[in-house]
């Protein structure tokens, strides 16, 4: 169970979390705006790095904090936590 | 409703668990900022500190459990005085929202000095008297149930756990499990969740 | 009378209490302290068992969770086999036989085996058994594979806790090195949780040490009152640190737990800041013909079992070693009173053992070796080579081998933060820390002598309480006596005389130093793959004793040095932990939890017949009446809601309430359909999907007021559509001003479906008009119905009209029986999923898990006309079109009417071409017998289906063709009239 | 190829088994091959040795970054079986049991398969609704699925408890007949035999570090940790560590990769003969013919690369297991083990050319041993022709770019 700094309690047990996954591109603001190509890659392609990425975690069971972690997939070693404490991104 | 239930009887650790009468409850969403200043509109104090609670005047609870989230609590005969008051504050805040959720929970108070090593047996947070000094409060998980645990600075020693009240069968299920009593569960039949 | 290989004096056993026991049909006696290991030596058995492939008599070689397989059955009390007897305590009464033998370990019919042992290399089995096929031979391979034979239904089941737990420092092993760390981070004041598998003092007791003068016991008895008084240690005896996973996250499990006598087994999951590994050091044997009689020892466990069990383990020891500490042992016999040689690999040992040998008319050959055993129940001879190629066949009953120390980094690389390298000086592979996260000390640092386990062990202490902001205190450690340790070159193994012998590398997989010859011959390179192809390593003790012999032969055979060769990957558990452990108490309603509503008690009091309803929730399936089966109650109830009224517990649905000026933006994101001039007290269906324009779920979202919403969801899918709203609010519009309060549990729902539904609605007292001008089709009011606060909305999931009635769960059985009471006159119904879901076919609605599989869009499912035509964005959109600009051909939803209308289809059988084997055209998705058309009736996704209608098409039912008509899917209330009424 | 047979064990028998040859050779690696394999695990073996088999193409050299086998294909728990959903889904996969039905005989080498048939055990009436569509569309193909009552899964599950307090209520079973287990590893030394011997070369602890290309764009070999191969064509069979070899040709492909766990009793005598399965709580269990229980879940929820144990997937695998066998509660645990296995968007597999000439994957078997002969026999006709092998049309990796997904009803939890 990793155990994750949550910006606004702390280091807390991987349990009360939801992880969301890698940090993608963002959502194209105007989606037609894209070509087809663009569109399906932002959609389904996915780094999936082996070592340190960044990613999404929602402490849904905590205080409800969205957090961006810096985390080692290969040894999960956390690195930081990128994310102010409180309030939305 | 009705009051407390009756305490159970514990075997393995030397605890006291009890189903409390249930409290009026309400949730407060938003920004910080506008949950803080609807609290003060309101009259109600803002704990000091994150993931904890303070006391106000007439039994009311304020905890702080997120950065958009508060929960305030009352004696249940108040509910419709506090709630009035709040709504009327939240009114005022074009994001800010609150709701009345009294009937979603149940708390449990788990007393007694066997009181963490039940706990510890379905949550992962540390419980412990450093960690979580009297009148923490947070969400976390329960059993694999999201709840919030406090403890309450009028008695330290003990845990109040809450928990949607969907839920509650099968906590109360776990936590007389947990202390030891032996007693058997039959699957699939609810414990009385809406018992009282 | 006391059993004949138990010493006179001395032990820490109470001889105060023997105890009886039966060991393969013998009666026995021991005493409160043994193990069953000790126990066993202490009446002279020595032969425990036959080995896992060749059947060979094996024995005792360990004295704790080292021992590579002197494995029991307890038949006595709570029956369960595979135990390991050298940490298996001693109980009154128990009944014990050996396990893989039969009938018994003395006389094993699978012994045979033997005689074939020389057509049984290594993996022998991919080479042969091909024909006629390996199913020919597969059963009686499996029958004699395997070790114990579990207990059938009366099988021991472990009463047992799981818990979390939390320390500043969590010290592995209890022996001098631990014990020091522990003692040093108590007075810091950090919270400290000492495990141990044994009793408290590691190889203190069995060494017989002497510290501050005096037995050991005597300063760990001290040090372990100290602890057990101080309020922030938790002692864990018994215990073993069995995983060392991620962020400092360690399980351990306790055996037998002081604290709670109904318990066998509790499990800790433990999250420490810092981690003290003092595991200590596994003594490692030197390998030679025949090695594996009963009777071949560790000398480190030959030195337990005189020491702390006071029991001699043969009385004409040969005692074969290359380390000092094996000298040590042969005193500690010769003290005992066993005549014993050493035979030392050593050319050089030093003149000072050589002297004290002397002393203690010990025989000393220096320069020798050990090559083969004689015996076969248990050792009688050995063949020793001396210094100069001299044989000489020396009469025994015991050797003990000493070939020097592993350190017990096992756990330290459970966790991918440990480098591990390969110390000379030891002959065996030290870890290190790649970063803070934990420390290793003592005789698991590589450390032989007590006084600097000792130091060690406080000054891994300081640094762990330093590390977490304490102060360490400075502690006083007792006076150690120097004992020498020198260990000499690694003696693997000795090479046999002929190509015949066996010499045992890993005695619980039957591996011998051939095997790992034919594995290298045959190009298996690697030690990973020499442990795949020969299984060393692989068998019940994980290669504690001998991987490092292993490593060092295969190196050897490969002209490579053992550094290069590498260890293998340690892997939990640390010792093999019942699976009853790690559960705990989850089972049955502990299991998971099912969730209820209010309701609850009364469906079940009127003899409903309950399901999963999604997300865990409890719902009422059909409500049976006397002699009624499932299907008859479901079509009286369906019946009755489509003649008169029904009612169903409508109280899991999903519900979210929305706030802020973000939440039009938010919902035309959301949705497919236009949200954002949704009157206050109007309703919509919408239907939400993934960004990829898949459905995600759909539901009815009311404005209630001006500044608020409430969002329905499905059942199932509530969690995944409050973390749908909250990654669009969180990561793609945080712009968006939206608060949002899940607020599924605050109402119960009790829903009146029916033509009468108006009717029971007024009986109730609504302080509103409930006609349907003044109350149309969605829309919704608040208002009180016989004096309860209420929220009606007035939406259909069944074709008829229907009000979702919604109050304070406080109220629920109050509604609901007014609810019955009021329809009683019309012969309401409560009606279950059951009944739910054919009216739900007969009307056309979609459901979750028929139509909505998660591979379908809006326009699949016929509701393209909902997409909204002018919003330029929402989530799917983008997706949805693209799909079908590039394959306009689409599985759409359909409505199937068998040309039998008797005849029911299973739901999702598959519809292919003229019913042929063929591929997929299409698939029935739900098939009712409609109480509206008393017929069967189907839904199904068919292949460009809405240009069909008019259709046969055939299902395919395991070559079954059932014929059936494409029609508009929709059977009842076609213009919603009734709905709307 | 040395025969293998019980004649040649006896004859070796007498020379002490120091006749044997190696399995598989160790040539120096060459500066250039017509196809390079990345990644000697059951695929890349698999296809190696169709490409000399059915093309005659062995100008082809195999490399591993680590040791032959030692990826997911040491890890994975070998069960065989066909039941899916999906038309192509099925025939692939029902053609690959027949390959592995005589793959002892083809290659000469007994690699324990043994048809013990696979036993749901369903507890829920939505899974037996998918089961059952799956029966059917199976029964379409060929592979038999059948539903049998809650007896019969007693009768072929006897180790099973009573299940009288079980939270979900044993509502039926389902048999798959043909499903089969094969010891994981001799797979993948089989097939390196074979490949070995028709001319492929095998080069272990040879790791990709980049990629050459030519001026068009096309790759035109590997970089490795022991220097540059040339090759026309590069094919990943990399598991789950094809998005960070791809990345170093500038690939992003659509794959998260996961831990995937096991763990293995201590041997026993057999208590349980077939392969029992029980999806509504993510728990597979069967014995391998050494007798230790060997016992998989679900995979981790969390992108990982780690091999290790992630605790709470774990402890849920064992509560589900005493739930059904409680009488497994005193049985130990031996060893934990994990795999990074990869996941493709749609939880499909990938068996493709890429927008980079020259370079192929295959990939998205996060439970693909199943699929290792028909996988290699498809991924070699795709390599030798350029066209994809009619079992692999639905594998392509473009299917993603007209976000026609392959979706198996129950496993769309990926996307
Ligand atoms: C616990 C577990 C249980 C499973 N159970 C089953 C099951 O029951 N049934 C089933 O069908 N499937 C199962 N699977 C899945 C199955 O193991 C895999 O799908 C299959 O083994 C994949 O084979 P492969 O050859 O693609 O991969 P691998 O065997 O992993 O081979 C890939 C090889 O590529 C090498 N490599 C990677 N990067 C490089 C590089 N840069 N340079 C050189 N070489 C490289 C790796 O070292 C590795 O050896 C399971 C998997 C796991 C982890
Ligand atoms: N003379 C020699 O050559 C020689 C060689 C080795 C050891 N020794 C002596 O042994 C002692 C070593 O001291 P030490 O404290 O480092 O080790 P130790 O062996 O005395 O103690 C380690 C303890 O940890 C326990 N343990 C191991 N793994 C565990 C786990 N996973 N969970 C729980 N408990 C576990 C062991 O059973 C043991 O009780 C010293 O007295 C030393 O002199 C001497
Ligand atoms: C089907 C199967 C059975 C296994 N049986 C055993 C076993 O009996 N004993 C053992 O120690 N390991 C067994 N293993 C696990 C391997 O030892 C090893 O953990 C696995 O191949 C992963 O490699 P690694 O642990 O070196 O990373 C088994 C693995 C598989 C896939
Ligand atoms: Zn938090």
């Amino acid at each position: 169970m990793l155990l994750i700094p949550c910006p606004w309690c702390g280091p807390r047990p991987e349990a009360e979390f939801v992880c969301a996954g890698e940090v993608l591109p963002p959502r194209p603001a105007d989606p037609n705006a894209v070509g087809d190509a663009a569109w399906t890659d932002y959609l389904v392609m996915r780094r999936n790095v082996r070592g340190v990425h960044d990613e999404r975690w929602w402490h849904v069971r905590g205080c409800g904090s969205w957090l961006t972690l810096r985390r080692d997939t290969a040894t999960h070693r956390i690195l930081a936590n990128d994310s102010a404490p409180g309030g939305r991104e | 409703m009705s009051a407390a239930g009756p305490p159970m009887t514990a075997r393995r650790y030397a605890v006291a668990l009890r189903r409390l009468a249930p409290r009026a409850r309400f949730e407060a969403c938003g920004a910080p900022e506008d949950l803080i200043a609807a609290l003060h509109a309101a009259g109600l104090p803002v704990p000091e500190r994150h993931n904890s609670s303070i006391g106000s005047d007439g039994d009311v609870r304020i905890d702080w459990l997120g950065p958009r989230r508060f929960v305030i609590s009352a004696p249940l005969e108040r509910e419709e005085a506090v709630g009035g008051a709040l709504e009327a504050v939240f009114a005022g805040f074009a994001a800010a929202d609150v709701a009345c959720v009294t009937d979603i929970v149940v708390t449990f108070e788990i007393a007694g000095p066997g009181a963490a090593d039940v706990l510890a047996q379905g949550t992962p947070l540390d419980v412990g008297s450093a960690s979580f000094a009297p009148a923490s409060a947070t969400g976390t998980e329960l059993w694999g149930v999201g709840v919030v645990v406090e403890r309450p600075i009028a008695d330290p020693a003990s845990f109040l756990v809450t928990v949607e009240r969907s839920y509650a069968g099968y906590i109360e299920g776990w936590l007389d499990t947990a202390a030891g009593s032996g007693s058997d569960l039959k699957p699939g039949v609810m414990l009385a969740c809406w018992r009282g | 009378m006391s059993p004949t290989a138990r010493l006179a004096a001395g032990g820490e056993i109470d001889r105060a209490r023997p105890l009886e026991f039966r060991f393969d049909g013998r009666q026995l006696i021991g005493f409160a302290g043994d193990t069953v290991a000790s126990a066993l030596i202490a009446n002279g058995v020595h032969l425990t068992g036959r080995s896992f492939k060749l059947h060979r008599p094996r024995g005792i070689v360990g004295a704790g969770y080292e021992d590579s397989g002197a494995l029991v059955h307890r038949v006595r009390p709570q029956p369960a086999t595979n135990l390991l007897a050298t940490v298996l305590p001693l109980e009154a009464g128990m009944e014990l036989t050996s396990v893989n033998a039969w009938p018994s370990a003395a006389f094993d019919v699978g012994a045979m085996m033997q005689f074939l042992s020389a057509l049984l290399p290594a993996c022998f089995y991919y080479k042969t058994f091909m024909r006629p096929g390996w199913n020919w031979f597969e059963p009686a391979v499996r029958g004699l594979a395997g070790l114990g034979r579990l207990p059938d239904r009366d099988a021991w089941q472990p009463v047992t806790e799981s818990r979390y737990g939390h320390c500043d420092a969590l010290v592995a092993g209890g022996g001098p090195a631990g014990l020091a760390a522990a003692l040093v981070a108590a007075r810091a004041g950090a919270r400290v949780i000492l495990v141990d598998d044994g009793p408290f003092g590691g190889r203190l007791a069995g060494d017989g040490t002497v510290l501050d003068e005096r037995p050991a016991a005597r300063w760990v008895t001290g040090v372990v009152a100290e602890l057990l008084a101080t309020a922030n240690v938790r002692m864990l005896p018994r215990s073993t640190v069995w995983g060392y996973h991620e962020h400092n996250y360690l399980t351990v499990v306790e055996r037998a737990p002081r604290d709670a006598p109904d318990l066998d087994f509790r499990n800790w999951k433990i999250r420490a800041r810092q981690v003290i590994i003092a595991a200590g050091a596994i003594e490692r044997p030197i390998a030679f013909a025949d090695n594996d009689r009963p009777g071949i020892m560790l000398a480190s466990a030959v030195r337990t079992y005189v020491n702390h069990f006071a029991v001699l383990p043969g009385r004409k020891a040969i005692v074969f070693t290359n380390t000092d500490s094996g000298h040590a042992a042969a005193h500690d016999l010769a003290a005992a009173g066993a005549s014993v040689t050493i035979v030392d690999a050593r050319t050089e040992p030093g003149q000072g053992l050589l002297d004290a040998a002397d002393a203690r008319g010990i025989a000393c050959h220096a320069g020798a070796r050990v090559c083969k055993a004689y015996g076969s129940r248990r050792v009688s001879a050995v063949d020793v080579v001396g210094r100069s190629g001299e044989m000489m066949r020396l009469a025994c009953d015991l050797v003990a081998t000493s070939g020097g120390w592993n350190p017990a980094i096992h756990l330290a690389t459970h966790n991918r933060e440990a480098r591990v390298s390969w110390s000379e000086a030891l002959g065996g592979f030290l870890a290190e820390p790649v970063n803070g996260s934990f420390r290793l000390a003592g005789a698991a640092n590589g450390h032989l002598g007590t006084a600097e386990c000792l130091e060690e062990g406080a000054r891994a202490g300081r640094a762990a309480v330093e590390a977490v902001g304490r102060i360490a205190p400075t502690i006083n450690l007792p006076a150690t006596r120097s004992e020498p340790t020198g260990i000499g070159p690694p003696v693997w193994a000795v090479a046999p005389r002929g190509k015949r012998e066996k010499v045992f590398i890993d005695l619980s997989g039957d591996v011998t130093t051939a095997d790992l010859g034919l594995a290298v011959r045959e190009g298996f390179d690697s030690i990973e793959l020499v442990k795949r192809y020969t299984t060393a390593g692989m068998g019940v003790d994980q290669g504690k004793t001998g991987n490092v012999n292993v490593i060092g032969i295969v190196g050897g055979l490969m002209n490579a040095a053992p550094a290069a060769i590498g260890t293998t990957t340690f892997r939990p558990p640390f010792v093999p932990v019942e699976f009853g452990a790690i559960a705990g108490a989850r089972s049955g309603a502990r299991l998971y939890p099912w969730r209820h509503t209010p309701l609850t008690e009364w469906h079940l009091a009127h003899g409903a017949a309950m399901a999963e309803a999604g997300l865990r929730w409890q719902r009422p399936r059909y409500y049976p009446q006397a002699g009624e089966g499932w299907l008859d109650a479901a079509t009286r109830e369906a019946r009755t809601v489509r003649t008169s009224v029904g009612v169903y517990d409508g109280t899991p649905l999903g519900k979210f309430q929305l706030k802020g000026p973000g939440v039009p933006a938010l919902l035309d994101l959301l949705y497919v359909n236009d949200f954002a001039a949704l009157k206050p007290g109007r309703g919509k269906y919408g239907v939400m999907l993934t960004d990829d324009g898949l459905i995600l779920d759909d539901g009815v979202t009311f404005r209630l007021d001006a500044a608020r919403w409430l969002l329905h969801s499905s059942t199932g899918a509530a969690d995944r559509v409050h973390q749908h709203l909250e990654t669009i609010l969180n990561v793609h519009r945080p712009d968006l001003d939206v608060s949002i309060i899940p607020v599924t549990s605050a109402f119960a729902n009790a829903t009146i479906c029916g033509p009468r539904a108006r009717d029971v609605l007024r009986a109730l007292d609504p302080d509103f008009d409930v006609d349907g001008g003044p109350f149309p089709f969605m829309t919704v009011r608040e208002g009180r119905i016989g004096g309860v606060p209420a929220r009606v909305f007035r939406v259909s999931w069944t074709g008829e009209l229907s009000y979702e009635i919604n109050t304070a769960p406080r109220h629920a059985v109050a509604v609901w029986d007014r609810i019955m009471a009021a329809g009683a006159r019309f012969g309401i119904a409560p009606i279950g999923s059951e009944a739910n879901h054919i009216l739900r076919v007969e009307a056309g609605y979609i459901s979750t898990g028929h139509e909505v599989d998660g591979t379908s869009d809006v326009h699949d499912l016929g509701l393209g006309g909902m997409v909204s035509k002018t919003k330029t964005d929402f989530i799917g959109k983008r997706s949805m079109e693209l799909r079908r600009r590039l394959d306009p051909v689409r599985p759409e939803l359909v409505g199937l009417l068998p040309v039998d209308p008797a005849c029911p289809v299973p739901e999702g059988a598959p519809i292919t071409p003229r019913g042929a084997a063929a591929d997929q055209e299409g698939f029935v998705s739900a098939c009712v017998t409609s109480v509206a058309l008393n017929r069967s009736i189907a839904l199904g996704l068919l292949r460009s289906g809405r240009a069909r209608i008019g259709e046969t098409v055939h299902a395919r039912v395991y070559g079954k063709i059932i014929p059936m008509q494409v029609v508009a899917p929709v059977f009842h209330d076609a213009d919603r009239s009734r709905v709307k009424a | 190829m040395q025969r293998y047979s019980i004649l040649s064990l006896a004859r070796n028998a007498l020379s002490y088994h120091e006749g044997w040859q190696r399995v598989w050779r160790s040539p120096p690696l060459k500066p250039a091959y017509d196809i390079v394999i990345v990644g000697a695990g059951g695929h890349g073996l698999s296809t190696a040795y169709h490409l000399a088999k059915e093309h005659a193409l062995t100008d082809v050299a195999v490399i591993e970054k680590g040791w032959l086998g030692g990826g997911n294909t040491a890890r994975n728990t070998h069960t065989i079986r066909a039941n899916y959903l999906r038309d192509s889904s099925i025939r692939f996969h029902d053609a690959s049991l027949r390959l592995y039905e005589n793959m002892t005989r083809e290659l000469n080498y007994n690699i324990l398969f043994s048809q013990r048939s696979m036993v749901d055990l369903v507890q829920s009436s939505s899974k037996l609704r998918d089961l059952k569509r799956r029966s059917m569309a199976m029964a379409l193909h060929g592979p038999t699925y059948d539903i049998v009552d809650i007896d019969e899964v007693r009768r072929l599950i006897p180790a099973m408890g009573d299940l009288k307090d079980a939270r979900l209520p044993p509502l039926a079973g389902v048999v798959h007949p043909e499903a089969a287990m094969a010891r994981h590893d001799a797979v993948a030394w089989s097939y390196a035999r074979a490949a070995d011997s028709r001319g492929v070369e095998i080069h272990q602890q040879t790791e990709v570090t980049g990629f050459l290309r030519g001026p068009d764009g096309r790759v035109a070999g590997v970089d490795t940790n022991r220097g540059t191969i040339r090759a026309n064509k590069v094919a990943l069979a990399t598991a789950g560590n094809t998005s960070h070899v791809a990345a170093l040709a500038g690939l992003t492909l659509p794959l998260v990769t996961r831990n995937l766990q096991a763990f293995v009793s201590e041997p026993i005598k057999p208590v349980i003969d077939v392969i029992a399965n029980f999806p509504d709580v993510g728990l597979y269990v069967m014995q391998s013919d050494k007798g230790e229980l060997v016992i998989g879940g679900g995979a981790d929820p969390i992108p990982s690369y780690r091999q290790g144990c992630h605790f709470q997937t774990f402890e849920d695998t064992v509560a589900s297991l005493l739930e059904i066998f409680p009488r497994f509660k005193s049985l130990k645990m031996l060893r934990q083990w994990g795999g990074a296995v990869e996941f493709a968007y749609d939880a499909s597999p990938i068996i493709s050319a890429t927008p980079i000439g020259g370079l192929f994957v295959s990939t998205g078997w996060y439970g693909g041993f199943k699929a290792i002969p028909v996988g290699g026999l498809t991924y070699a006709h795709l390599l030798a022709t350029g066209t994809p092998h009619p079992l692999a049309e639905a594998f392509l990796l473009d299917r993603f770019t007209g976000l026609r997904f392959l979706l198996e009803a129950g496993t769309v939890a990926q996307r």
